[in-house]
């Protein structure tokens, strides 16, 4: 479909059979139209009279058409445009900041983010340190930032060890952005294995954690103040990591 | 009671007998088992050989057919997965129950009618899922009758937020990250060994559907493969021991050496209950 | 309906000041229908009212326009669909012909995946020891794997039930690929409801068959022969096949 090439204008054996004869099937004009409509909606990109002729009854004034459905959309949300010798849909002008006002573009997660949010998710409390051990690599500061940005990661408290390291967990915004009513409905072990999830061998033991309930600090957490924070540098104003 | 499976072939078994014989002495058949999604599977196609409503099936053919298969399957050395033996150890205690006169019966679990009616509903059930499989793939759908516009200009949020990710994403994230560390160097040969596990939704499937005092192994064994017999009575009875402690399962032994009964722990039908309100509640 | 989580009205400058003021502008009827278009048209996954609402003037009553606005694609070659409380614009299903593409980019799913499917969609909230139950095997490794992948099916949570199992669900997207308004659309799931097969427990109206115990066939039986055997591909002929 988005393929309007010539090249891809391969006539239907019965074309040929018709060849010459004004038409080998008709359609109502509004048929004609529903049809350009649909052509055109569906195509990924602008797409040429010829193309549209293709697909129509043979006879059928393309040009025409277009320039009655051009004028039926001319007062709509969406118009009907010729971009150089094609045709294609675009958002009325006078519109077109409502589209481009929303263009807070969604980004797709890194690989590395959505690692450390489930980990964050499975095994929380947990620290930066342990999400390390866990992924067998460094973490950078991006990736915490990003997913605190997100709304789903938050800190936790301190963890009462040496170097009282800060623990992190996830939110209520978390769990409402995947669709969970609690962290317990995190699917366990045997859960994404019969989902496929995990496959082949596993070892014995390997295990995955039911994540704690509440958002209430373990025994060996303390809670986190304003003054960590800073100390701790997480709160660095500026943005300039990454 | 209902352990009476002597081979004393009732006349049925003499034709099915015959049938049998022909399967074997005639090395130009073999048995198809792999176009099966399981035993249900199977009886339902063989109850389609009796070309009437699933309603009313003759349940008793449809175990003679079945068990009449799996032998042959057995006999030629077709490797059979768990399932289908499992299902014809149940067939067996069926056909049994439904043989024998109905004096006998206790107050403590379905009669041979009941089992066989269960069974006519999974089926009558599957075969309805089949068709709505069927009516859904052949609606129109999106990509083949119907088309999404080709040149979308932005993407809204339904959420709020400016990150996309599904629970998909996450857990399959966090699946291949926890088995990627969890790699190990020892292979281990795989011993032909009936796990714990298995041995345990074997009995649950089979007593789930039983309840009544039963000596399970003369079903289950008699279509187990010789060599699989001792390993699966041992994880057979290691699982049991664990179903009882948690009270899903009562055994009894008359005497040293005499047959292991066992039934349905009595504790199962609240917990039957509280799925199906949940169920529904959740379905409303 | 235009009503929005409170915490998600984030107002914008211009909104504080028109507080509590019936609209801070106007938009003729057909302005309204102009920039629902716009934001639905511009979008290929279903856009929520809520968003729309959002993007309109305080009050406007969206779902009414929104049926308008159906009513007035309805004929056309693009026609406005819902999907729970979304909406989008997709193609006439009678142009299917017309438009479809030489390679069909619809999945293919095997026979399996199909069946697992139709139980969810039918069967939900379902656990997977349920749609074992029902098929009577073991779901396959990757069979859940595919639907999760293709955005279909997802964990919708537990089952407050001994051993919590998770719960399998159908999601939006599966709704908009097979052209399901809701799930209460579903072909047959009254009926299916109604005759007792949604449920897990045998239906009291149920008849229950009589298992003919003698040997005779009854009237309406055949006696099975080794061709009905063959004809099925259960004895199928060695060699002969495949």
């Amino acid at each position: 479909m988005q393929a309007v090439d010539d090249e891809f204008l391969t006539p239907e054996p019965d074309d040929e059979a018709g060849e010459g004869e004004p038409a080998r099937f008709t359609l109502s004009d509004i048929d004609i139209q529903r049809t350009i409509e649909a052509l055109v909606f569906a195509s990924s990109e602008p797409v040429s009279e010829a193309y549209l002729a293709d697909r129509l009854p043979r006879g059928t004034d393309v040009a025409a058409a277009m320039h009655q459905l051009a004028a039926f959309y001319a007062g709509r949300g969406v118009n009907l445009l010729r971009v150089e010798d094609r045709w294609a849909f675009r958002t009325a002008a006078d519109l077109s900041f409502m589209i481009r006002r929303d263009e807070t573009e969604v980004k797709k997660l890194s690989r590395a983010a959505l690692e450390v949010l489930a980990i964050i998710a499975y095994h929380q409390p947990v620290t930066r340190a342990e999400i390390e051990e866990i992924r067998g690599v460094q973490t950078s500061k991006g990736t915490l930032d990003v997913l605190m940005e997100a709304g789903w990661v938050r800190f936790r408290g301190r963890r009462r060890s040496p170097g009282r390291p800060v623990t992190l967990g996830t939110t209520i915004s978390f769990l409402d952005h995947f669709g969970l009513e609690e962290l317990r409905d995190l699917p366990g072990l045997e859960e994404l294995k019969g989902a496929g999830l995990l496959s082949g061998r596993i070892p014995p033991n390997f295990n995955i954690p039911i994540p704690s309930l509440g958002d209430d600090l373990t025994e060996d957490e303390d809670p986190i103040t304003q003054l960590d924070l800073e100390e701790l540098g997480l709160l660095a104003p500026s943005g300039g990591d990454e | 009671m209902a352990t009476d499976t002597s081979k004393s072939a009732t006349p049925m078994e003499k034709l099915w007998q015959d049938a049998d014989d022909r399967a074997v002495t005639d090395p130009a058949l073999v048995i198809d088992v792999s176009g099966f999604e399981g035993p249900l599977d199977l009886l339902l196609h063989l109850a389609r050989t009796q070309k009437v409503d699933l309603q009313r099936i003759s349940v008793l053919a449809l175990a003679e057919q079945y068990l009449l298969f799996i032998d042959s399957a057995r006999k030629v050395r077709i490797e059979l997965a768990a399932d289908y033996l499992v299902m014809a150890a149940w067939l067996a205690f069926l056909k049994s129950k439904l043989l024998i006169p109905q004096q006998v019966r206790g107050d403590d679990g379905p009669s041979g009618e009941e089992m066989a009616a269960i069974l006519a509903f999974r089926l009558k059930r599957l075969e309805a899922m089949r068709e709505q499989a069927t009516m859904l793939v052949n609606r129109n759908r999106i990509g083949r009758d119907i088309f999404v516009r080709g040149a979308p200009e932005h993407i809204p949020q339904s959420s709020q937020s400016a990150f996309d990710a599904s629970l998909y994403d996450l857990l399959s994230a966090y699946a291949n990250l926890r088995q990627r560390q969890a790699i190990t160097q020892v292979t281990i040969e795989r011993r032909k060994v009936w796990s714990l596990v298995e041995a345990r939704q074997l009995l649950t499937d089979m007593l789930g559907e039983i309840g009544d005092w039963t000596a399970l192994q003369d079903y289950l064994l008699q279509y187990m493969p010789a060599e699989e017999r001792v390993t699966a009575t041992a994880s057979a009875f290691a699982a049991s021991l664990e179903l009882v402690r948690e009270g899903k399962l009562e055994m009894r032994q008359d005497g040293a050496f005499q047959p292991i009964y066992m039934r349905q722990g009595q504790k199962r039908p609240v917990a039957v209950k509280l799925t199906e309100q949940e169920n529904d509640s959740a379905g409303g």
